[in-house]
């Protein structure tokens, strides 16, 4: 039975992943670049709500102070750090990430100290047990904004103007600037959804094990990075497929005793692997480069 | 090299002969039954309108695509289904419709890439700068000095390729093709955006070209002045099939063509 | 060429700042090194000991330091990466660093062992708990090696006749299995038990690990107290309301984390230490006491109190020298220094401090002090 | 001053103009090593800028030349530093040689060096079938793979979390060492790229296509490149073993990758000495920040190279700035500094000095 609640485990660190991997995917998809800081804005989200949580003490509005903050850093972050750099080789804007990344991890430590905070107001416990399946309540809730997340993407990438906007973006800046796209707000605004999606992530990472740190953000932002590539990156649905397989993976290999310290290279092994079964990942699609 | 001798039939050796050449994308036909013939020292040319497949063909004769049946014969020899480096090898060289050049490197150093495989000295001669590495080096430069002179790009060879202008661009990709010592040599439309003494200059080039390396060409255009002025014989595409196919002046006034061409 | 120049020029410009703001001339002080994690993942725990053992200097200096001779800390940051411990100890050296805590952790620890054989500089290490530490004559622990840990933590958990015991250690963590590989030779065979593993990489997220454990009602968690507080927090409702966490000396502190509210956790919650951060009265009382008031209660732990006794260790041990008459002054070398604390730590010096009384050293550089059993906190009444 | 600049720009010199410096450089520290005048702190900084310089160019092969992403040079790094380290160890206690032999360096040299580079070639596999991102990702991959299975092996193989002991050699001699060695590798990469194998390689990465239509190998290639590039990578491990008493695998996570591939992107693609400049610079800079902001002022550490960082990438970089470049960079600056003596050209307008810097190799 303990595969099942493995399973469990796996679809809510799965479900954190996919929300973290989402932003990865659509900074890519639209500004062709690696934001290594995406996992970083986790831990700025976190802070957010420290702060909140000494002021106001309720979790909601931490939660909503830690949106709102985290997509004004997402925003000013793209606006200084890489808008300067649009159109420069895409490795120096991913350096320029890393530069960002360990900024706020550093600034974050001077502001709040090294000592690790307990967002005990946040932490949501007691579970629900079927039979020998125990579901905790901050798996349900982490699920449940998975899917929401996931299907209010779907429809804002397939219905709504800015969705379609950031589609054709992605697909060709150019042409999209010739229909009249106005190219930086579309980027601005793929900034500012991911930054919540992280927000909303932290959000899930602290209401199961409420330790934050300054170094929260950077082994999430890695695997959310993992996570997209598997599932193709780019593509939305991907980076959600991606997500839960990887944090399926990684709660198995966990549970199994033998194997828990080999977890970091059974990830990664079976990431090569599916990329070299399906070199543009599980949904990508293969750009056949026109001769 | 070649195994079996193609005997033409007006005599001549045959240099390519595709028999039945089809690819399909899915349930597009691109391009179905196509049987060339081209002999030695000939020009052929390879004419229909867009999307007719011409480049597609191309892709297939150099081994960009895989046929989906066919066969590809290069001096009787089958080359269908082999890599795109080994038919060059093999000796089929080529422009591409969009320019691809190696813009970081110079124009010297561009034919020099496509002289590789005819001067021999291997990594290890190269790393510890032995005797060879040094004999070689000097052959390159003369022997692409030698070519680009033929195309009057000698005075740019320490230009970077991006920076010349675009007519020198193509006449480069052709020099550099020339480089790779090819049997056959597949020029995809290489007067297109050229302005009229342009197209001249490389009028004479190709004669110059055929005449002195005797070599076989199949080319791609839509100039119907530079067609008719120097190709013998010429096959029509339309929507990947042979409309016509035959002596270019015969074959430019038939009706079928006519009309694939300029509508009713 | 451009390159070249334009890049030597802005080597002059750093080197020229850099040489000036190190190399601040010799003051007439003793000065000692310390090399430990001021940044990154285990931050809280070198900053502890800087903390600390600034706290314990201001103290000596502020009544007289020795005989008139101040003391001066020069804390390096290595981020508990033995990678870095090379140019820390170099910058000791060249400082004039005359003795020494060594490193915080035991991974960058053993680096500064080899490092510090030749020049035989001393150091006494408040919690770098690897057996292979003090392996050196200038190595000494004022923390239990990780073999007395580990072998005390079985010899206890032998004495609660269990039959089943879970265990939760980290794998990538020189202090974590060191102490685990001794714990499982000490244990008695016929005590089975499940082991569950986290890496720095899955520091937050321990669900996996909380499934394997769920059914012990005893488990050992040789462990910092961060994780720790992680996964108690984490399992509070899915473990056994009467089960018991029993882990080393890196519990201790589990209390000072901000916002951790030590009562909402049902279990028991016991360790093996030489330090209690609850404590009120005596030495340990009155460090608990002064460090919060100075640095605030989230970096109080066993790794600053153990820092905060070896100055005082080093200290009491050069007094001694001087009454025996040994001249140490600004200007006495590491060597010497090394030499005379030497004979005073194999010989007879007994030092009582916040971590433990009449604490003696043998000459192997092992302490020898009484271990306590500490409990934290005993199982919610309800 | 013309002098000098004119026995800069004789064709000789400014071929060989980065061999003569680093063997200066070894030279010249050498010496004042040799006769005890090198501090110990300038020993050890030597010892890490040069490792740092071997790293760069390694991967300024794979990044700089065939324009792959690799975010995984640690990985061979650690693979080098392990087994050459292992190697080593044995060597020395079954020979009962001292931990500074030069046998025992050569030997464990070339091994580590092998071992990485088959990691090398088997990571060069992939790199035929994937692209940009995807391939990073590979290779970011492979290298924590490495770190976590070498760290969970039984500690009597590799020492498992303690860490693999290793010799260390005397500090006086191995940063001499370690700049042959870089010398070694310069040497290798620039009669590579300066010939026509180099010329193919960059004519893949320019357009693989059409590399491939002129008949290049392009497999040889890339698995050539990936090999050569990791056995130089796996030397430079061995190298870091020798400098510690004990190598930990933490050590090698993708934090260093990224730092060797901001060396190199830094130092400008494709410029085999702008990568060893910045190399040298910025392990300069972190040695130095290291050791001056104590206590305290730690964190600030992170937070200045962090800020260089963002600032050089802009100011290289950034499109908008290239007016800005233009007007305030070092040319200008050095002609207004020594007020260079126009010559007037045949043309009637003045011409600087200065020549235009010659592209590049």
């Amino acid at each position: 039975m303990d595969f099942i609640n493995a399973l469990i485990n796996g679809l809510s660190l799965g479900g954190t992943y996919a929300m973290i991997a989402i932003g990865y995917t659509m900074v890519y998809g639209i500004a062709k670049m690696l934001n290594f800081a995406h996992g970083d804005i986790i831990m700025v989200g976190g802070y957010a709500m420290y702060v909140t949580l000494l002021l106001v003490g309720q979790p909601i509005v931490a939660l909503i102070a830690a949106i709102v903050f985290c997509v004004i850093l997402g925003v000013c972050v793209e606006r200084f750090a890489y808008k300067p750099l649009r159109g420069a080789s895409p490795l120096a804007v991913l350096i320029t990430a890393i530069g960002v990344s360990s900024l706020l991890q550093s600034l974050a430590q001077i502001a709040f100290g090294s000592a690790p905070k307990m967002l005990m107001a946040v932490q949501i416990s007691g579970t629900v047990t079927l039979g020998s399946i125990h579901i905790a309540y901050y798996t349900i809730l982490t699920l449940a904004l998975t899917v929401v997340i996931m299907v209010a993407m779907t429809l804002f990438v397939k219905y709504s103007k800015p969705g379609r906007a950031m589609v054709a973006v992605s697909e060709d800046r150019d042409a999209a600037r010739l229909m009249g796209i106005n190219t930086n707000a579309i980027i601005a605004i793929t900034f500012a959804i991911g930054s919540a999606l992280a927000a909303v992530a932290g959000y899930c990472m602290l209401i199961k094990s409420p330790t934050l740190t300054n170094t929260l953000g950077a082994m999430p932002g890695i695997k959310a990075f993992t996570a997209a590539v598997i599932g193709g990156i780019g593509s939305i649905p991907g980076a959600m497929l991606g997500g839960i397989v990887l944090g399926v993976i990684e709660a198995i290999s966990l549970s199994i005793p033998g194997l828990a310290p080999f977890t970091d290279a059974v990830e990664f092994g079976i990431l090569i692997i599916i990329l070299l079964v399906k070199p543009a990942g599980l949904l990508g699609k293969a750009r056949r480069e026109k001769v | 090299m070649n195994d079996t001798q193609f005997v033409a039939s007006d005599g001549r050796e045959s240099v390519l002969r595709t028999e039945h050449l089809r690819i399909q994308f899915g349930g597009l036909r691109a391009v179905d039954d196509v049987n060339l013939e081209i002999k030695k020292g000939e020009l052929y040319g390879l004419i229909g309108p867009n999307g007719a497949g011409k480049t597609t063909v191309f892709n297939l004769l150099t081994g960009v695509y895989k046929p989906t049946s066919g066969k590809i014969f290069l001096c009787g020899k089958d080359i269908t289904g082999k890599a795109p480096a080994e038919i060059n090898r093999l000796g089929i060289a080529r422009t591409f419709q969009n320019i691809r050049l190696f813009n970081n490197l110079t124009v010297i150093e561009n034919v020099m890439v496509g002289l590789s495989n005819s001067i021999s000295c291997n990594i290890a001669q190269s790393i510890f700068r032995l005797p060879r590495h040094k004999k070689s080096e000097k052959e390159f430069y003369e022997r692409a000095l030698e070519l680009l002179k033929v195309f009057q790009l000698d005075e740019y060879k320490d230009y970077l390729a991006a920076n010349l202008p675009y007519g020198k661009q193509r006449k480069l990709e052709i020099a550099r093709a020339m480089a790779t010592n090819p049997t056959l040599l597949l020029l995809d439309e290489p007067a297109a955006g050229m302005n009229p003494n342009e197209t001249q200059e490389l009028m004479d080039d190709i004669t110059f070209v055929r005449k002195n390396f005797g070599m076989t060409i199949l080319l791609i255009e839509h100039d119907m002045r530079l067609v008719s002025g120097i190709c013998e014989n010429l096959t029509v595409l339309n929507f990947g099939t042979e409309l016509a196919k035959g002596e270019t002046a015969k074959v430019l006034s038939d009706p079928a063509v006519v009309k694939a061409y300029l509508g009713e | 060429m451009k390159k070249i120049l334009s890049l030597v020029l802005a080597v002059l410009m750093i080197a020229g700042c850099c040489a000036a703001l190190s190399s601040c001339g010799k003051s007439n002080t003793i000065k000692i090194g310390m090399s430990g994690p001021l940044t990154g993942d285990a931050a809280v725990y070198g900053k502890a000991v800087q903390n600390s053992a600034d706290m314990a200097i201001k103290e000596i200096n502020d009544n007289g330091g020795l005989n008139g001779i101040m003391l001066e800390l020069l804390p390096y940051d290595d981020q508990a990466k033995s990678e870095n411990v090379q140019t820390n100890y170099a910058s000791m050296i060249e400082a004039g660093v005359q003795v020494s805590l060594g490193c915080v952790t035991t991974g960058a620890g053993m680096e500064f062992t080899a490092l510090s054989k030749d020049d035989n500089l001393f150091f006494l290490t408040p919690s770098a708990t690897g057996d292979e530490i003090p392996q050196n004559p200038n190595g000494y622990q004022m923390c239990f090696a990780d073999s007395n840990q580990g072998g005390e933590a079985a010899k206890y958990v032998n004495s609660l006749n269990l039959s089943h015991i879970g265990i939760l250690y980290r794998s990538d963590d020189a202090y974590s299995t060191g102490i685990l590989k001794q714990f499982k030779e000490n244990l008695n065979s016929n005590i089975t038990y499940t082991e569950a593993s986290f890496t720095t990489n899955q520091p937050t997220d321990l669900s996996a690990q909380i499934d394997l454990l769920k059914d012990c009602t005893f488990i050992f968690c040789p462990i910092y107290y961060t994780p720790a507080a992680t996964f108690m927090l984490q399992a509070k409702d899915k473990i056994a309301k009467d089960a018991v966490y029993y882990g080393c000396d890196g519990f201790d502190g589990i209390e000072s984390a901000e916002g951790f509210d030590i009562s909402t956790i049902p279990q028991k919650i016991s360790m093996l230490s030489h330090f209690d951060s609850k404590a009120t009265e005596g030495l340990a009382g009155d460090y608990v006491k002064k460090y919060t008031e100075t640095y605030g209660k989230d970096t109080l732990n066993q790794f600053g109190a153990s820092a905060y006794d070896c100055v005082y260790a080093i200290f009491g041990a050069m007094k001694k020298a001087v009454e025996a008459g040994k001249e140490i002054t600004a200007e006495t070398s590491a060597y010497e220094l090394c030499e005379i604390l030497k004979e005073q730590f194999n010989g007879d010096y007994t030092f009582s401090g916040v971590t433990g009384t009449n604490v003696t050293w043998q000459s192997s550089g092992y302490v020898t002090k009484e271990a306590k059993y500490v409990v934290i906190k005993e199982v919610n009444a309800n | 001053m013309n002098r000098i600049a004119a026995f800069f720009k004789k064709p000789f010199i400014r071929r060989y103009a980065n061999y003569l410096v680093i063997g200066a450089a070894a030279l010249i520290f050498g010496l004042l090593s040799v006769t005890g005048a090198l501090s110990m702190s300038n020993q050890f900084l030597l010892e890490q800028i040069s490792i740092a310089v071997l790293l760069a160019v390694s991967l300024s092969m794979v990044v700089g030349f065939l324009g792959e992403l690799s975010l995984g040079h640690a990985g061979f790094m650690c693979v080098g530093a392990y087994l050459g380290g292992k190697i080593a160890s044995l060597l020395v206690s079954a020979m009962g040689v001292g931990e500074s032999n030069f046998l025992v360096l050569i030997l464990s040299l070339l091994i580590g060096g092998a071992v990485a580079a088959l990691f090398g070639f088997i990571i060069g596999l992939p790199a035929l079938r994937l692209r940009g991102d995807y391939l990073a990702i590979v290779t970011l991959a492979f290298g924590e793979i490495v770190r976590s299975v070498l760290m969970n092996l039984p500690s009597e193989l590799f020492g498992g979390t303690l860490g693999l002991k290793t010799p260390r050699f005397t500090r006086q001699y191995l940063f001499i060492i370690a700049l042959v060695l870089v010398l070694a590798c310069l040497a290798v990469t620039q009669n590579l790229i300066r010939s026509k194998h180099g010329r193919a390689i960059i004519s893949i990465k320019d357009n693989e296509i059409a590399a491939r239509a002129m008949g290049i190998d392009v497999t040889k290639y890339k698995l050539f490149v990936f090999t050569i590039s990791s056995f130089f990578a796996g030397v430079a491990g061995v190298l870091y073993s020798y400098t510690q008493s004990t190598v930990q695998s933490a050590t090698f996570d993708y934090n260093y990758s990224i730092e060797i591939l901001v060396m190199v992107v830094l130092g400008g693609m494709g410029s085999i000495n702008g990568s060893m400049i910045a190399a040298a610079l910025i392990t300069f800079l972190n040695v130095k920040l290291q050791s001056v902001l104590k206590g305290d002022m730690a964190v600030l550490k992170d937070v200045i190279y962090a800020l260089i960082l963002i600032l050089i990438v802009i100011y290289k970089n950034a499109p908008g700035l290239s007016a800005f470049r233009e007007k305030y960079n070092f040319k200008t600056l050095t002609a207004k500094l020594f007020k260079k003596k126009e010559t007037v050209s045949k043309n009637g307008d003045t011409v600087p000095v200065v020549q235009e810097e010659a592209k590049d190799e």
